[in-house]
């Protein structure tokens, strides 16, 4: 009896959801963060559903499976987005249009209430390394070469090491596509010594940039379109890499508030970013970036373009030769140092600037023309410059700011897949 | 068999058998953790023995040195999980006999003697009497421990630390030459690291 | 294990000047004692996982809770030089005048950052953080994560009350009878630390450590020197 | 005696915590599958242990802190007996905390305060 | 709590220690072992002190040095032992041989 109380409790609090971010799953995590009863966990382990927003590549399978095994009972798989095999039951699927809060409250509470059986494992049962019995010289025991409770194999040699001569072991493992603040669907080949990067390769590039980011610039390319969308998408777009860099120092409300602007501003409100900035200002998010972690040099940055090659100091920008924006008075803003706290800073300047053009000019139409800056046509070829030059030397929180400095064009043309 | 007496005994047992467990576990940080679970049975005894002080101190003192020694211990062992047997061991049989024998030595002497017994007052506040003892009459041990403590630090520092004023702490010490600018001196340690066998 | 030692905290707290849980003769040094055990618990709870993002979390939060535990056995000193024992009702009678929070300042500050140290919220989570992965709880989950979470919080409280205690003069006030007080002012410290959770952003673990070591360190010798004048 | 009262609420307290963890595991007896014990690393799978030799950083920082820890050992009974002392017990406790503070500027100055 | 009783229980720490001294092979085992004796000494101490010393300052004093003993031998044995592993990778007291031949 005591079970139902708490069953019926249990239902009735915010949905734990590990969200495996997918093609294009931004426009759902906006939809989930506005309803506010949704509780994003940090790991698969504090979740009852996997939502899995937008499209996943075939190779993200495997990965898909473990995050669903890892998830404690009971447990259920959401997909959101279309691109689905349709043998899964209605309960468990909707469209990428409509808004994903209902049935994932629906479910969970079906899920809580025990009417709706809990998926079992998908991938096999018995252990990688299984047990062959005691070794002659008594190794063994429980998990031979393994112990408990995951029998793997055993520590590679010790490596000297690259900060402090100390030559101890090395721990070289995969870090995978889905994890919160990690660019979606990048896999990196990472070997660690103690928490600092030895060395980086890239396993599989991240996703390319989201559909919405680049629908009005790819709908430029052969018709009208009106300036302030333009530059609204702009603004967003650069919102949700501060959003991500917010919750990475551990400013989470900031960076919820930060979404919900962004979220506001697709939706044509007009919203003031200055508060904002004010606020992390204040908490000290400039001061918590290391100034010159990540800095890139000027030809590099040049390549990448975007804002950040504007970040690194360079006044080029392709809206400057376009007749409506000298007649609003459009300069281009750049920072000096072209390192992380530049970018983010650089965000903050462009969403401001890109607001205040779009509310100075709320229907004027921009002639057709070739505008899109590089970070939103995806077809430049890739660097041969990769982004896991960077990171070696730096400590995993470290790392992982500058990982997320570089928005998703810039880091899909730095990441490409490597040609083994 | 008072409250007090049970309280020891149990207190006892506990610092006993986990010092000798520590020593026949495979894992590391299990020895070391034991080794602190010794060390706190040893202060509560001593807080039973009214030096509350002193006991709490222990305490304290080897919570932090067991973290550090597991810190270290992890950094440094072969497989710090014990996930293989450790069979760390050399000159097992001559170990175990001069502890026995010094425990036996040590217990056969105390039942000999016999030790004259004034119990300390209970209402005796041990750490008013320790401040004075350390401010006033040994003020000097109180600052020579202060210039030992210096003294530690410089070397713990110096030692453990790679970047010298004199070049990284792995350049290693080469023996003058024996004319100015020549081959350096004396036999060459030979270059193989010398790294135990490796555990494959 | 925690959970008892954040239990173990509040119960050297005295609720009266005649009712206190436990009368230890020296308070200060069991709440060090607490301190130090509490960073090897958690660095056990994230080494336990055999994960690489729970032992980063646990390595993180021993850099930071070693020196920590030092400005917080200077904060508590201080504290006790008016009242001339290390004893937690002595202390809290030598507020009888004078709160220890006005004659010093810096104590009340300082101590509060410490607790949010020791249960590794806000700027200080370098234990659990987000960005790896739920750090020392990322491999727990059901009823043990639920312990856990319990247990954070009962350190919290468990800080509040020794704050409230030591240097708002714990059951010391006019009107109300003395549990009321000490309840009322732990309510309020929790307060304020839960608002500062989400106020600065958190640095990098090297970074923080180096700012302990050169600026909260010196801060408390400073905080020391100045009871001690004051004390004369 | 003054120890009683902290143990009993010490293992009143670890009990209460042990039951409630082991409470709900009792009704569903769910065999954890092998599959669910992987760690976590965003989804892909290990190859090797975590349990490992760890490159700590800070170690060179540890050790000046158990040195810089006695301090503290001897500032307790200092800090009991200090008002009765007067000035004679400042003016001693100053040259001890100028001895350790010189420890900590040397260590200050060789940087290991930062990750080595 | 008769003052043998409690010399018997520190005799029986000494005696672990050294057999834990003597007979483990890596450093920090072999360290492990000092503490344990050395904590047996301390625990010999405090009991003279509370029963047969009556309560003689110095006493207590004895077992303040001897924690703070424990403390420096600590420090100074792990800063070697990194010494001691930054150039030879060596963590086994077997394979430092350059004093033996």
């Amino acid at each position: 009896m005591a079970v139902t109380i708490l069953g019926r409790l249990a239902a009735r609090a915010p949905v734990p959801v590990f969200v495996a971010m997918g093609r294009d799953g931004a426009p759902a995590i906006e939809h989930l963060l506005k309803s506010g009863d949704i509780d994003f966990t940090a790991t698969p382990r504090h979740a009852n559903i996997l939502l899995v927003a937008g499209r996943t590549r075939e190779s993200d399978q495997p990965y898909l499976d473990r995050l669903h095994d890892q998830m404690p009972h009971p447990r259920a798989t959401f997909w959101w987005g279309d691109a689905h095999s349709d043998d899964i039951d209605e309960a468990r699927r909707s469209a990428s249009a409509d808004d994903p809060v209902a049935p994932l409250r629906a479910l969970y509470r079906k899920l809580i209430g025990g009417s709706y059986a809990s998926e079992t494992h998908r991938l096999s049962d018995e252990p990688p390394a299984p047990w062959r019995g005691r070794g002659d010289h008594g190794q063994g025991g429980e998990g031979m070469m393994g112990g408990v409770p995951y029998g793997r194999m055993m520590p590679m040699p010790p490596t000297p090491d690259i900060r402090d001569g100390l030559a101890l072991d090395v721990y070289r493992t995969q870090v995978g596509p889905f994890m919160p603040y990690w660019p979606a669907g990048l896999i990196l080949e990472v070997t660690f010594q103690g928490d600092v990067i030895q060395s980086a390769e890239v396993v599989q590039p991240p996703y390319p940039p989201r559909d919405i980011d680049r629908e009005p610039f790819d709908r430029l390319l052969h018709e009208q379109t009106p300036l302030a969308q333009i530059e609204r998408t702009r603004a967003t777009h650069h919102l949700a890499c501060i959003a991500r860099v917010l919750s990475l120092v551990e400013l989470p409300t900031l960076s919820r508030r930060a979404q919900i602007v962004a979220a506001r501003i697709r939706a044509n409100e007009t919203v003031a970013i200055g508060p904002l900035r004010k606020a992390a200002a204040r908490a000290g998010l400039m001061a918590a970036i290391k100034p010159g972690l990540g800095r890139i040099d000027d030809d590099l940055a040049c390549e990448l373009g975007g804002p950040v090659r504007r970040a690194a100091g360079h006044v080029l920008d392709s809206r400057n030769d376009d007749p409506t924006y000298t007649r609003l008075g459009f300069t281009p803003v750049t920072q000096k140092q072209s390192d992380c706290q530049a970018r983010v800073a650089q965000w903050f300047d462009e969403a401001e600037q890109a607001l205040a053009l779009a509310s100075a000019a709320p229907h004027i139409l921009i002639a057709q023309g070739q505008l899109a800056e590089p970070p939103w046509a995806l077809r430049a070829p890739p660097l041969d410059y990769r982004v896991t030059e960077l990171l070696p030397g730096l400590e995993w929180s470290e790392a992982l700011l500058v990982l997320n400095s570089f928005d998703s064009a810039a880091l899909c043309r730095m990441a490409p897949l490597e040609t083994p | 068999m008072n409250v007090i007496d049970i309280a020891f005994w149990i207190f006892a047992a506990i610092a006993v058998i986990s010092g000798w467990r520590v020593f026949c576990t495979d894992s590391m940080v299990r020895a070391s953790f034991l080794l602190l679970l010794s060390f706190i049975a040893v202060g509560l005894i001593m807080v039973l023995l009214n030096a509350p002080y002193l006991g709490i101190a222990t305490v304290f003192m080897m919570a932090v040195e067991m973290m550090v020694m597991a810190l270290f211990m992890v950094m440094f062992m072969m497989n710090p999980a014990g996930l293989n047997p450790m069979m760390m061991v050399h000159q097992h049989r001559f170990s175990i006999a001069a502890g026995v024998f010094v425990f036996a030595t040590l217990t056969g002497l105390i039942c000999v003697t016999r030790f004259t017994s004034n119990p300390v007052d209970p209402g005796l506040d041990s750490v008013a009497s320790l401040g004075k003892e350390l401010l006033g009459n040994s003020m000097l041990i109180f600052e020579t421990a202060g210039v030992t403590l210096l003294a530690t630090m410089v070397a713990s520092v110096i030692l453990s630390s790679r970047s010298g004023r004199f070049g990284t702490a792995d350049t290693g010490a080469v023996p003058p030459p024996l004319e100015p600018g020549g081959e350096p001196a004396g036999r060459q340690p030979e270059q193989h690291s010398g790294h135990a066998h490796h555990h494959h | 294990m925690y959970a008892a030692l954040a239990g173990s905290g509040v119960a050297i707290v005295p609720f009266s000047s005649a009712s206190v849980l436990a009368d230890l003769e020296v308070g200060i040094v069991w709440w060090g004692a607490v301190e130090a055990l509490t960073v090897v618990v958690v660095f056990l709870h994230g080494w336990s996982a055999n994960a690489q993002f729970g032992l980063i979390g646990a390595y993180r939060y021993v850099a930071i809770g070693l020196p920590v535990m030092l400005i917080s056995m200077f904060m508590l000193i201080a504290a006790a030089l008016p009242a001339e024992s290390l004893a937690l009702p002595q202390i809290v009678e030598s507020q009888r005048g004078l709160w220890n929070v006005i004659r010093q300042p810096l104590g009340l500050p300082l101590f509060l950052l410490l607790g949010l140290s020791l249960s590794f919220r806000g700027p200080f989570n370098y234990a659990d953080s987000a960005d790896i992965a739920g750090g020392t709880a990322a491999e727990v989950s059901g009823a043990p994560r639920l312990v856990w979470e319990f247990a954070r919080l009962a350190m919290l409280t468990a800080v509040a009350a020794m704050a409230a205690s030591v240097f708002l003069g714990g059951y010391l006030g006019p009107w109300l009878p003395g549990p009321a007080w000490l309840v009322l002012k732990t309510a309020t410290l929790l307060l304020v630390l839960v608002c500062l959770t989400e106020q600065l952003a958190r640095i990098s673990p090297s970074r923080m450590m180096t700012l302990i070591w050169t600026t909260l360190l010196p801060l408390s010798f400073l905080h020391l020197v100045w009871a001690g004048v004051l004390a004369l | 005696m003054a120890l009683t009262g902290l143990v009993i609420i010490f293992i009143t307290f670890f009990a209460g915590a042990l039951i409630v963890q082991k409470l709900p595991t009792r009704a569903d007896h769910h065999q954890l599958a092998e599959s669910q014990k992987v760690p976590f690393l965003g989804g892909s799978s290990p190859n090797t242990h975590a349990w490992q030799r760890y490159h700590i950083r800070y170690y060179s920082m540890t050790l000046l802190f158990i040195a810089f820890e006695m301090e503290m050992m001897f500032m307790y009974p200092w800090a009991v007996v200090y008002v009765t002392e007067g000035v004679k017990a400042l003016a001693e406790m100053g040259m001890f905390l100028a001895i350790l503070t010189v420890g900590i500027l040397y260590g200050w100055r060789e940087g290991i305060f930062r990750w080595q | 709590m008769t003052l043998p009783a409690i010399l018997i229980v520190a005799a029986a720490l000494i005696g672990i220690g050294l057999y834990g001294t003597l007979s483990q092979q890596s450093f920090v085992m072999l360290m492990m072992g000092l503490e344990l004796m050395l904590n047996g000494v301390m625990l010999a101490a405090v009991g003279f002190w509370s029963l047969t010393a009556g309560g003689l300052p110095t006493g207590q004093l004895l077992a303040i040095i001897v924690m703070a003993v424990m403390a420096v031998e600590m420090a100074v044995g792990f800063a070697l032992i990194t010494a001691v592993y930054r150039s030879r990778q060596a963590d086994v007291t077997e394979s430092l041989t350059t004093l033996k031949h």
